[in-house]
């Protein structure tokens, strides 16, 4: 069965290592903050200015002052630290945060990815996305393996305006974990019940697929 | 050396049509609300905003769009104002969209003199059209300019007499970098205390960068999405 | 994320000969004494230091320009450094010398992934030869690269264990700058806390710059130039 | 007669305008602080992270961290701030600072100014000085009009290695005050009892001469 967005979630928390300092974008990346394996320490950055989020206020304790990247309103951990744009877009650019998560429209097998612009119908803007798929070495994309029209977001070329080249090095939908390199996709894992045809069918790109493609373990 | 003003009217003096303003501020954190509020009162048309998003349909920048009073908007997200999606898809609205990290890196090289630098943000998307590109260490970069204001228009928590400014929490956000970058800063203040009472150690902007304080009437302090968990 | 080591020989391990360092300080303000003593009883040699001075002959770096560790010395000022200056005008020792606002910003380049930018610093002096020259609103402007090195040594007041970082007054100078830039950054503190009883909002250095942090055993704090006036 | 340190640091004292951040160079500068003009107040930042700097510290008050540019010990004012170096040079470079005071071994008729090596028997350094040269719209220089052994130091050209290019507009030595324009001196005002005849033959480089030139008034 296909999985949900928390189980996307859940399935990219696994990639966390201790130590990390992990950029968590809009939307399904932030689900990722509530599944954390054991055992490990991450620090999560919002690029708005905190390293250090913690989670949701409890209600009445809000404070319009302190919101994420996605301005909903949050918490600061022990240790948590503020600072100013610049100063925050330093350590992407920088790369001295370890992982970014983030959403997409469309995924190339080259690694490039869409995520703020439908020409003449919609433009969200890029917001920090660029800075962050520009710098990062280790970047998932979570995402739907298709859209509501039902054609495949995991392409051969983008069809959209990119926000970044040749950087995705990883993508997590809702059937499978998919690898890239090599300009392909290569498939790592399927989700619980989902069929390796049905993921071959749903995929535009190239995708190399093993002889065995184990089952998530979530 | 005191920079205090004694309201918004004074601390706007000399804004005019078609000049290019920066405003402080990520959503509706962190915007000088009074500020804004006079801009719509002053009725100042043709404006250049500078600005990383504008703020909701009726609040924050959202309110100048309303008014037509944007000529062009200088900012990385448009997000969840329809407004500004509405007269930037129709034209209306002459919009640069550009990355974030780029944003706010333009607006401090403004403020310290640094014309231009490399950045690996946006190479190979639309925003590298026409910039030049170059590789540093195996790495494509583009070239980026400074940005400046006429008038940078920023919102701190707590400020001096000396125009010393400390923010609170993540609305400090793009409020340094502008203040640094307004041919006149404007700063509005939560609290405006005298000379001497901020600790120096603890300083954001320091009061060189800042022209005009003054402690704003009324801070309403919208929050955008109120996400909260129960007990 | 717990950044805490023992001591500052455990700080200082995988340090080696022709290892690139940078080291925090202005004169005698603010510089890691204790590993700099390290660095002495450790003997590493041909190392390329990047530091605003080299101390005095016979305190902060000067001790190591003295047992002859250093082999090339990146900085902005040799002042009233004997031996720096003899070492230097002998050839002994390389120099780059660079002006000290360069200095501080390609550290911060470094840190923030922007691998050159325009300066006006410099231009028509030994400084700009063999370096770009671009005019930027009729002023001409050379590019300058960013620095980085295998280990930043800093110094702050106070730290906790995170590795967040708050300086004292004017012994912050290079310090913040060279964190950022450090692939392994040292932290040596005055007083070291637990995470959480520093105040978020008024950390200079966040920990995501600090790999290494201890409390000092001793600091000196010698004083260069002491001048007062009688009351 | 010809000033002495203290007379020069009085003169360029009166350049001083109300409202002004100065930055004032190791020397005969730090001396300009103790002589501002009644009435107005100005702002002294010194390069290495301070600005609102004040008098000396009594003594036993030194405190090891808190020195000005010159390594001295200092005081900060009521309102002063401490920064990086990073912050400072964004000050000096951006032109935030709106006069700088400093030394020179030599300047030049076109506002050359070298004064942080003399090859193969003295190296200085250049500190903060050529980006405050670079930067600053209004320099003035303060210094002697000759070397010990006699030489003008107010040349055509300079002889020894640069800090910056055609950007001192000032020049206050212990026998006059001179503009620098159109690629000469100009002569503005001599010291008290000091011949015009003798700035003239002290001085290399092209030298404008008004009818009248008015002794500084201390």
């Amino acid at each position: 069965m296909a999985l949900d967005k928390v189980g996307i979630a859940k399935r990219i928390a696994q990639e966390l290592k201790d130590g990390w300092y992990v950029n968590l974008g809009i939307g399904i990346p932030t689900l990722v903050a509530n599944y954390i394996p054991e055992g490990i320490e991450v620090e999560f950055q919002s690029e708005n200015g905190i390293l250090g989020m913690g989670p949701f206020p409890f209600e009445g304790e809000e404070d319009a002052d302190l919101i994420n990247a996605g301005k909903q309103t949050i918490t600061a951990t022990k240790g948590a630290v503020f600072f100013d744009s610049a100063m925050s877009f330093a350590m992407i650019r920088g790369q001295h945060v370890q992982l970014t998560v983030l959403g997409a429209m469309e995924v190339s097998q080259n690694g490039d990815i869409a995520n703020w612009k439908i020409p003449g119908k919609m433009v969200k803007g890029m917001g920090g996305a660029m800075d962050l798929v520009a710098s990062a070495d280790n970047i998932i994309v979570a995402m739907m393996h298709s859209n509501k029209a039902g054609e495949s977001k995991i392409l051969k070329e983008c069809t959209l305006p990119l926000t970044g080249v040749g950087c995705v090095k990883k993508v997590v939908t809702e059937l499978a974990v998919m690898e890239i390199k090599d300009g392909k996709f290569h498939l790592i894992e399927r989700a619980p019940g989902v069929s390796v045809e049905e993921i071959i069918s749903k995929t535009e790109g190239n995708l190399v697929v093993p002889e065995n493609v184990p089952e998530m373990v979530l | 050396m005191n920079k205090v003003v004694s309201n918004v009217s004074e601390a706007l003096i000399g804004i005019e049509d078609n000049m290019t303003l920066m405003v402080g501020g990520f959503g509706l954190c962190g915007i000088p609300e009074n500020s804004i509020a006079e801009l719509v009162k002053l009725g100042v048309k043709n404006l250049t905003c500078i600005s990383n998003n504008a703020g909701v349909d009726n609040f924050g920048l959202g309110l100048l769009l309303q008014q037509k009073q944007v000529k062009k908007m200088i900012s990385s997200y448009v997000g969840e104002n329809d407004e500004f999606e509405r007269q930037m898809l129709s034209g209306e609205l002459e919009v640069d969209l550009i990355p974030q990290g780029s944003l706010a890196e333009r607006c401090r090289a403004g403020g310290a003199g640094i014309p231009a630098f490399f950045t690996p943000a946006g190479y190979g998307t639309e925003v590298a059209e026409g910039k030049e590109v170059r590789v540093f260490n195996g790495k494509p970069h583009i070239l980026e300019s400074a940005l400046e204001a006429d008038f940078a228009i920023v919102k701190a928590w707590k400020g001096d007499t000396e125009g010393n400014l400390i923010y609170k929490a993540t609305a400090r956000n793009f409020n340094p970098m502008m203040a640094m970058a307004g041919k006149i800063t404007v700063a509005e203040v939560e609290e405006l205390v005298p000379a001497g009472e901020l600790d120096p150690n603890q300083i954001h902007t320091p009061g060189i960068f800042v022209q005009r304080i003054f402690q704003g009437e009324k801070f309403e302090k919208r929050i955008e999405q109120r996400t909260v968990r129960t007990k």
